[in-house]
């Protein structure tokens, strides 16, 4: 086993145990943890992506999420002061079904993963570089590019209005 | 003016008539009657002058219109000119006649007189239509138009709510004959492809099994309308309760024109009827003649005796006809006219004078006050009883000599019916008699009585001239150019005054025996009555006499509870099953599941997201099974 | 055993089903916020990993675009939330329960 | 390239931002705010005969991301037709949101940019990026009544239920690319025949569909729509369920259609399915409500379901139905939500009694209403009639194929007739219902009788002249191909 | 423009006009609403006058294209078949405009639903295009509700509106698919009638395309005309009716059906047709007897009038049932009949409850003494009902039992009791308890109608004595035209239809039903020639 596999495990391991602290922490259900373990997993899961040669999106993984997503969550969470709530006690049906349907769609698909079988004959040349990705993301993507900067302008005038403390 | 116009003319001046007073002269008493009056007797005289003219020809001549032609069904508008029908034509116009003229005087202080006319000119339309319709279809036509022009006639006083109920009783009664002729009707147009008398006579002449197996049934589906309106057993009871209508309409529908229709159908369809079917329809008369005497021996209202009396005499001639013997059935349906017509009038003259007194035995002693009346009543009786040398006598000996002449059991036992009815009828028509007009005043009103004025004691005097020598005027010669196209015997006088005892000499012997024996009975029992002493000498028996032998009741508890079973389990399950379980239920189904489907949305996210992932999962189970 | 596309795409799909399970779990608005941003990770890494085995550079554009929106929307809705809370002094979801039925 | 195709989009980016910043130059008072409304109409108005005339180009841009052809056009003018009633909605709407007026004007016309790029999108890029701008910009429009908590409440179940549902979808472009390679649904649809046995592909195309299926508000992704529908501010919820609905059908149309056909005729049945819970639950679950715009909100998951009668039929007159259905629903429940606006300014529910005495309040909102319910509920001789026929004709043209559509058009039928029992309880509150609180006079601008008159001239000239429309869609429909 | 599109648009123009007027302007409403039907009623009676009987084709055709994709096109004319019930409903119309003297609330909107209602239904009997057929007749339909439910009477009036809404649209949405169906299926590419007719003639629709079909119009069409036992709206929606719509529904409107399955079922799906109507002869008796029996316990009458209407319908079911020229043509009579009939009932009854205030019969009584002239309509409208000749329903019922005789004994047996005996039966007592007997002493001083108000009941009226004295006026314009339509049943291949199996092999004339009486027919023929010569 090389390297890569094991390190893929170990980042595998790493983002799929956050991802589940995040979701349900037997020891704190408190947001402010579930944000923490998800800054964990995001970080392993750019691990993941420089595993996959994909290292502009790791880096950008890092910057926008870890750095930006997270400290947004972390920062509406402090100004809410959500702990008093954070200790409802969860219903076993409740429980029960969301296992059940989760686990239904979770089996269907990896059950069918496992039985499809990917042609994996030409050896993984693409390298997710700045240049490269820059390149196509320019050329064949200029549109959608563009577009996405009215969803920011969106965005943006949407927090205003909804957060301006006066209704003025 | 063409000749063949004649008819029509007959045919529609009534209905002009009626439409003119109806649309008009509502409201002008005499004008109206006028006008109807006017009506029918011009068609009597249009009548005669169209015999005078044309002759008794005894090939049918037809006058035809196109009516209804749709493919197969060929409805005619035509009228069929034969001695028979023309016969009728006099009757219903000479008779109807007189007893417009007499309703003038009967109806002269009734608001409605002008209505009255209307109706009665209706009913002479309608009852003029069947006698000259030439075709099923059109019979049917006025034969449902008599049916409701006698509904309208019954219902005249529809205030009073025994008249409303007994015309939408003769109304039903007559549908339920109505609805056995129609079936006819239909069996015979499908098996024979024709509605005209002729062409469906020629067929049978030609082809006597034509009809084939159905043949006993398709007559006597036929025969059931004359059952309903010439009201034979069983479908008699609504006659005598038809005695609500008017005197006059009595005496015209009741006795002389509508109830005879049955019987002029019989004749005129003769070819239809088969032996097997001729049997059930001479057993039918002889019991209806037969049971209608012994009821009528028990009445007490003047007119329902007379109903009565009528619904025997109706008896006699269909069980002529059940025996072969149309012309005795004719005949006797003419001269039964006469007699019959004038009992009625003469009764109505009695109830008029006694301001709308009906019973019996509020009556008496009325031959001096009343003696016009007295003696046109004791005319009408003694034809009805059939005592020598009234009219009567002829056509019920012609009847008694049919049935004689058959030689087989059957024409026997109705020999015997006959004669035994023959008896009962006098009996009961004096009993009548003495107690009315003998005796003595049973009540004030009958003490105040007077004579009634002209205009109706004049119809009763040529009635009662009929009644006298209609068995005389060569009636039956004209019948029998039809029913027997080979012997037309043209006798004299005296060998027609004397025929019956020369033809027939044991039926008219019986016959005038039977009047004796009844004469008999009625004068000891009852010419010095003040109640009637039957009732302690039959017990029982008279009870159920006096109650019609409870046919009401039996209908009341079958036909109607039946029908109204029915309708209520039917109106139970339209309420309930249908409209109530089935919509309710689709219904309220849809009504609960739609409030129910609701709480899906339980207004929590998380209920939403769940459901939203469930949809994925089931959708993902089925895409990718 | 060579580690390929069908184990990244395990680990993707189940991140992702931890996220599907954390948004039907969770009762707070921010950690059902959260799992949705983990969903969106998966499908990020499936598309990374897609572009790698498929020689192919638009996955990654995708992650790219992916990622854009992902934080707008994770703005609008958090100021959304902020808001509400304002209002409501919760975020919780069992208090957002007038709009029912 | 040809960008000159994008002219439009250009031209209504520009307007969303003119508008915006107005405000600064114009001043706050109501009358001008309202003028700013006025002033979008005006210009939408012109693009629309401008720049979608009946000789519009066509053509595509981007490598084929871009495609202008007679399915987006007529989306387009949809799209613009439906934006210019709502602004006038809109505008009748302001006194109640009272701040950010402008801002609220812009994210329509940001929404409506959105919308329009969705009708020319033609690789999953442009579908994400498109889509993802009308939800986004419809988080905030719904929550912008930002002192109801209701709207708020709305807000943050679309914004959970949407991005669940963009996670979904998200992943499905995902596996789509990644068997497939293919990025653009034109050369998708050349390789998905190789596919149709990869479980991961369709399982992708199932995630994809999960987004749309969202967006159209169809079972089972539905269950965010009536409480959106009723906790939204009135002209966004018009805006919602017409023009977001469009959208999603008019990527929903080019997805099943232009990507993945054959996959398409594979799930022919699943369709048939869902197209039928669709319209039972829509039309059961509105039978006892009393909020209208709740109402309405189960009444869209109704349509949405006739709607996909068309989709479901596979064939180009079913395409071409869903057009065509899509034209007179805008009309029709433009109207209603107009009316709702305008009878409901000064109420804070929106309850059915509201209605109640409307015909002597104002005998022309009365009027309106009746016929956007009659047009609704398909009769004749308004445009929802014509659409319904066109759409059962379409399913049962396919029956031989597969007596599903049999079944389906009795499912419709059903749905149909129980849809009566309260489109006729919104009639008769308007005309005989007991209580009458008030009977106050309802004064209308000029311009909501404009918008109420152009409402009505749609349905009624659908109705009556449904030619020149049924050929465009059917023009639209072969554009598929 | 032909003169039909003239008929049906008077009303409707009216209607537009009425839009623009004040509403307390009553004079002028009732004016412009009745001078409307008049124009229509006028132009109907002189289309029925310039009808040539049996010209090949339709007659004052007029024809628009549409929708061309679809082929759909406005196109109207009439033949034999309709032209008739035009007429009918022409005069029907002008009636129910003339009653609405009885509606004091909310006049103009009233006025602007019937004539939408009269114009639809004008349009749609005109029409010989599918899509516009239903089209105007679904426009016709909607005012329907909202009248019952604003004007409606009685305390299950919201509970009738909603049970007739939900059960016609129910009807007209099954025809509706039958419709899509017809023009998916028949592959003609067109919804022109006589275009399809033609069309089908060569290509004959496929047998389970027409099992799919037909059963759909059927029902569909048989719930539109209450068929049994999808009934159950009918009485209860008259009953709560006000007079004009149920008029005008009970008597034109409800004729849709009944003329859409002789006019597009009956020629086109003749197979199908074949194998149906032995099914519907024994639901048609559930019209008959069935609501014959219900109509005998009702108590309001209202509701009796509703019943009968709804067992007359029967026998026009028993003549569509039996397929050929007799029953058909008897068919297409009572359905004119029956309008005036129908008009007229409720016509009547709805002046009497104006003027005493119930339907109850228990209460009424002896109304003939004061009210003459609608008592003695009324007794006239009883008789007519219950199938008396003199009045045009006698020769319908007739004729349709001439023409089901043949085919279905049995079931003729048990129509003709239905028709004679308890159709007699409700109606006189009817007539017994509200016309006969004592007035009850609180309507004594009822005033008859007035000379103006008895109009619409003498046009009724006239109507029915016109075609019950001269038959020929309306069977001679029939009989061409169901010719047409029954002519394809004498060499109709009955294969499938009976056996079940789908081999479209082409049966000789002799296998088919009906064959061996026409057979018989010929030879009698021949043999009353044959009698006749000698």
């Amino acid at each position: 086993m090389d390297l890569q596999n094991i390190l893929f495990y170990v980042f595998a391991a790493l983002t799929l145990g956050c991802g589940a602290l995040v979701i349900a922490n037997p020891f704190s259900r408190n947001p402010v943890t579930s944000a923490m373990f998800l800054v964990l997993t995001i970080v392993s899961m750019a691990g993941l992506f420089v595993l996959l040669h994909a290292f502009f999106l790791a880096a950008v993984q890092i910057l926008v999420y870890a750095g930006a997503v997270i400290v947004l969550f972390l920062f509406v969470i402090s100004l809410l002061d959500l702990k008093a709530e954070a200790t409802r006690r969860v219903k076993l049906f409740g429980l029960l079904a969301g296992v059940v349907a989760v686990g239904a769609i979770l089996t269907i698909f990896l059950k069918n993963l496992g039985a499809t079988l990917f042609s994996n004959d030409s050896k993984p040349m693409v390298e997710g570089g700045t240049s490269e990705l820059g390149k196509v993301l320019f050329t064949n993507y200029v549109l959608p590019f563009e577009v996405v900067s009215v969803l920011l302008l969106v965005a943006m005038i949407g927090v205003i209005l909804l957060s301006k403390k006066k209704l003025d | 003016m063409k000749l063949e116009l004649l008819p029509w003319l007959v045919l529609f001046m009534p209905l002009a008539a009626a439409v003119f007073i109806a649309l008009f002269t509502l409201r002008l008493r005499n004008v109206s009657s006028f006008i109807s009056i006017g009506a029918i007797v011009a068609g009597f005289i249009l009548t005669v002058v169209f015999i005078n003219a044309n002759g008794w020809q005894p090939t049918p001549g037809e006058s035809v219109r196109q009516w209804l032609p749709v493919d197969g069904l060929n409805v005619e508008f035509g009228l069929r000119l034969d001695p028979l029908s023309l016969m009728m034509m006099l009757i219903v116009t000479g008779v109807g006649g007189a007893i417009h003229i007499y309703s003038r005087g009967y109806m002269h202080d009734d608001s409605g007189m002008a209505r009255f006319f209307a109706k009665l000119s209706l009913f002479t339309f309608s009852m003029l239509g069947i006698v000259l319709a030439n075709n099923f279809i059109q019979m049917f036509i006025f034969w449902e138009l008599v049916g409701v022009s006698s509904y309208l006639l019954i219902g005249f006083w529809f205030e009073k709510p025994s008249a409303g109920d007994a015309a939408k009783k003769a109304f039903i009664v007559n549908r339920l004959g109505d609805f056995g002729f129609l079936l006819g009707i239909l069996m015979v147009w499908g098996l024979l492809g024709s509605l005209n008398f002729s062409t469906l006579q020629g067929l049978i002449s030609q082809n006597p099994a034509a009809l084939g197996a159905s043949a006993t049934i398709a007559g006597l589906l036929v025969f059931c309308g004359a059952v309903g309106k010439s009201a034979q057993f069983p479908l008699h009871v609504w006659l005598p309760d038809a005695m609500e209508g008017p005197t006059p309409v009595s005496a015209l529908i009741h006795a002389a024109t509508m109830v005879a229709a049955g019987v002029y159908m019989l004749c005129r369809i003769f070819f239809l009827l088969n032996t097997p079917a001729l049997e059930v329809v001479a057993y039918i008369g002889g019991f209806t003649a037969l049971l209608a005497a012994v009821i009528a021996v028990q009445q007490d209202d003047i007119k329902r005796i007379i109903a009565y009396s009528t619904l025997s005499q109706l008896g006699y001639m269909v069980m002529s006809v059940g025996l072969h013997g149309q012309t005795p059935a004719m005949f006797h349906l003419t001269t039964h006219a006469f007699f019959k017509a004038l009992l009625f009038l003469s009764a109505g003259s009695v109830i008029i004078a006694l301001h709308h007194e009906q019973d019996i035995w509020k009556m008496g002693a009325l031959r001096q006050k009343m003696p016009i009346t007295f003696v046109t009543f004791l005319v009408g009786g003694l034809a009805l009883s059939g005592i020598w040398p009234f009219a009567g006598f002829y056509s019920k000996d012609s009847i008694l000599a049919q049935a004689l002449s058959r030689h087989d059991f059957e024409g026997y036992l109705l020999f015997a019916v006959g004669v035994f009815v023959a008896g009962l009828t006098t009996f009961y028509i004096f009993r009548l008699f003495f107690v009315v007009f003998c005796g003595k005043e049973k009540s004030d009103t009958a003490s105040h009585a007077h004579e009634s004025p002209l205009v109706m004691t004049l119809p009763l005097i040529v009635l009662a001239v009929f009644s006298l020598i209609g068995g005389l005027i060569g009636v039956e010669g004209v019948y029998d150019r039809i029913f027997l196209a080979e012997s037309v015997h043209s006798a004299g006088f005296i060998a027609a005054l004397f025929g019956p005892f020369i033809n027939a000499p044991l039926a008219a012997s019986l016959g005038i025996l039977a009047f004796f024996i009844g004469l008999g009975g009625a004068y000891a029992l009852y010419a010095k009555a003040d109640k009637d002493p039957l009732p302690e000498m039959l017990g029982g028996l008279a009870t159920a006499m006096k109650n019609k032998f409870y046919f009401d009741e039996i209908y009341e508890a079958t036909f109607v509870r039946a029908h109204d079973f029915v309708a209520a389990v039917a109106d139970w399950f339209d309420r309930w099953i249908v409209e109530g379980f089935c919509i309710g239920l689709i219904r309220g189904g849809t009504d609960l599941t739609g409030r129910g489907l609701r709480f899906l949305q339980t207004g929590n996210l998380q209920t939403y997201a769940f459901l939203f992932v469930l949809g994925v999962a089931v959708a993902l189970y089925f895409v990718l099974r | 055993m060579q580690v390929g596309l069908e184990h990244y795409l395990t680990v993707s799909f189940v991140l992702f089903a931890l996220g599907l399970f954390g948004v039907i779990m969770r009762r707070n608005l921010l950690v059902i916020y959260m799992s949705l941003e983990m969903m969106l990770n998966a499908a990020n890494l499936a598309l990374v990993a897609f572009s790698r085995f498929n020689n192919k550079l638009d996955g990654q554009v995708l992650v790219f675009f992916i990622i854009t929106v992902a934080a707008a929307e994770v703005s609008v809705g958090l100021a959304l939330i902020v808001a509400l809370y304002r209002r409501r002094r919760s975020a919780h979801v069992e208090d957002l329960t007038s709009l029912k039925f | 390239m040809n960008a000159s195709l994008m002219t439009l989009e250009i031209w209504v980016i520009a307007l969303g931002i003119v508008l915006m910043l107005a405000d600064f130059f114009f001043g706050v008072t109501p009358q001008r705010k309202k003028a700013l409304a006025y002033l979008g109409i005006a210009a939408l108005a012109v693009m629309l005969l401008t720049l979608l005339g009946s000789d519009a180009p066509t053509g595509t841009a981007f490598n084929g991301a871009f495609v202008q052809d007679p399915l987006s056009i007529f989306f387009k003018r949809f799209f613009l037709v439906a934006a210019i009633l709502v602004l006038f909605m809109t505008s009748e709407f302001s006194e109640k949101i009272s701040t950010a007026v402008p801002e609220f004007y812009s994210l329509v016309i940001f929404a409506l940019v959105g919308m329009l790029f969705a009708a020319s999108s033609n690789d999953f890029a442009m579908l994400f990026v498109s889509i993802e701008l009308i939800t986004v910009t419809f988080y905030v429009l719904v929550s912008y009544q930002r002192g109801k908590l209701s709207s708020l409440e709305a807000g943050v179940k679309y914004l959970i239920i949407g991005a669940l549902s963009s996670a979904f979808m998200v992943f499905g472009i995902a596996l789509i690319w990644g068997t497939t390679g293919q990025i653009n649904f034109t050369e998708l649809a050349a390789v998905v025949p190789q596919f149709l046995t990869n479980k991961i592909f369709l399982a992708g195309v199932l995630f994809l569909l999960t987004g749309l299926g969202f967006k159209i508000a169809v079972v089972p992704f539905q269950i965010w729509a009536p409480d959106v529908y009723q906790g939204a501010p009135t002209p966004t919820t018009a805006f919602l369920a017409i023009g977001s609905k469009a959208a999603g059908f008019v990527l929903l149309l080019r997805v099943l259609f232009t990507a993945v056909p054959d996959v398409a005729h594979h799930w022919s049945t699943y369709l048939i399915v869902i197209s039928g819970l669709t319209i039972l639950y829509g039309n059961l679950c509105a039978i006892p409500q009393r909020n209208l715009k709740r109402l309405l909100g189960y009444s869209s998951i109704a349509h949405a379901g006739y709607l996909l009668l068309g989709v479901a039929a596979l064939s180009a007159n079913g395409q071409s139905a869903v057009m065509y259905y899509l034209a007179g629903y805008l009309f029709t429940i433009v109207a209603a939500f107009t009316v709702i606006t305008l009878v409901m300014q000064h109420l804070d529910n929106e309850d059915v009694s509201a209605l109640a005495g409307l015909n002597q309040r104002s005998p022309l909102l009365a009027t309106t209403m009746t016929f956007a319910m009659v047009s609704l509920a398909g009769l004749p001789p308004l445009a929802g009639f014509f659409g319904k026929f066109l759409l059962l004709k379409a399913i049962i043209a396919e029956g031989p194929a597969n007596y599903g559509y049999y079944y389906l058009a009795f499912v419709a039928l059903a749905g149909i007739i129980i849809s009566f029992y309260y489109y006729f309880g919104v009639i008769r509150a308007i005309y005989w219902s007991r209580e009458t609180p008030d009977l106050s006079p309802i004064r209308l601008s000029g311009a909501a009788k404009f918008s109420i008159a152009l409402c009505i001239a749609g349905m009624v000239w659908l109705g009556a002249f449904p030619n020149v429309v049924v050929n465009l869609a059917d023009q639209a429909a072969r554009a598929l191909k | 423009m032909s003169i039909l599109t003239h008929i049906f648009l008077c009303p409707l123009i009216a209607a537009l006009v009425l839009l623009f007027v004040p509403r307390n302007y009553r004079v002028i409403i009732r004016f412009i609403a009745l001078a409307g039907t008049f124009a229509s009623m006028v132009l109907a009676i002189k289309m029925f006058w310039l009808f040539v009987p049996g010209a090949s084709g339709f007659q004052f055709e007029n024809r628009v294209p549409w929708v061309e994709s679809l082929g759909i096109s406005y196109h109207v004319g009439v033949d034999g078949l309709n032209v008739g019930l035009i007429l009918m409903g022409a005069v029907v119309v002008f009636a129910a405009a003339l009653c609405s003297w009885e509606i004091q609330t909310r006049e103009k909107e009233f006025y602007i639903l019937l004539l939408i209602m009269s114009g639809g239904i004008l349009g749609a009997f005109a029409s010989l295009d599918l899509f516009f057929f239903y089209f105007l007749h679904e426009l016709a339909l909607v005012p329907t509700f909202i009248m019952i439910g604003v004007w409606g009477r009685g305390e299950r009036k919201n509970y009738a509106t909603f049970q007739i809404t939900l059960y016609l649209s129910i009807g007209a949405l099954l025809a509706l698919l039958g419709i899509i169906g017809l023009y998916v299926k028949s592959g003609a590419n067109t919804f022109d009638i006589p275009q399809m007719i033609a069309y089908v003639k060569t290509n004959p629709m496929a047998l389970h395309a027409q099992n799919f079909v037909f059963p759909l119009l059927l029902f569909g069409f048989g719930i539109l005309v209450s068929l049994w036992p999808f009934h159950s709206w009918a009485p209860l929606g008259y009953g709560s009716a006000p007079s004009p719509t149920a008029m005008i529904h009970a008597g034109v409107l409800k004729k849709f059906g009944l003329y859409g399955l002789i006019r597009i079922a009956l020629p086109l799906m003749p197979q199908a047709a074949q194998s149906w109507m032995s099914l519907l002869s024994w639901l048609c008796l559930g019209n008959i007897l069935y609501v014959g029996w219900v109509a005998m316990r009702q108590r309001d009458l209202n509701l009796l009038i509703g019943n009968s209407s709804v067992a007359h319908m029967g026998f026009i079911f028993l003549g569509i049932a039996s397929l050929n020229l007799i029953g058909v043509t008897g068919a297409v009579f009572i359905m004119v009949a029956h309008g005036f009939l129908a008009a007229l009932t409720f016509a009547l009854s709805g002046f009497i409850y104006q003027r005493t205030g119930t339907l109850q019969m228990v209460e009424l009584g002896g109304l003939c003494r004061p009210l003459r002239f609608i008592g003695t309509a009324l007794v006239m409208a009883a008789m007519a009902g219950c199938g008396l000749p003199g009045f045009a329903n006698f020769v319908g019922e007739v004729t349709v039992f001439f023409g089901a005789w043949n085919r279905f004994p049995a079931v003729t047996v048990l129509a003709v009791w239905g028709g004679l005996v308890i159709g007699g039966i409700y109606m006189t007592r009817a007539v017994r308890t509200i016309l006969h007997g004592p007035v009850p002493a609180k309507f004594a001083g009822l005033e008859d109608a007035g000379l103006w108000r008895k109009f619409p009941y003498a046009l009724l009226l006239a109507g029915l004595l016109v075609f019950g004295f001269f038959p020929k006026l309306l069977t001679n314009q029939i009989e061409p035209d169901a010719t047409k339509i029954i002519s394809i049943y004498q060499q109709v291949p009955v294969a499938a239809a009976n056996t079940g199996n789908s081999t479209l092999a082409c049966v000789p004339v002799s296998n088919f039903k009906a064959a061996p009486r026409d057979f018989q027919a010929a030879s009698i023929d021949n043999r009353r020639t044959a009698i006749e010569n000698q």
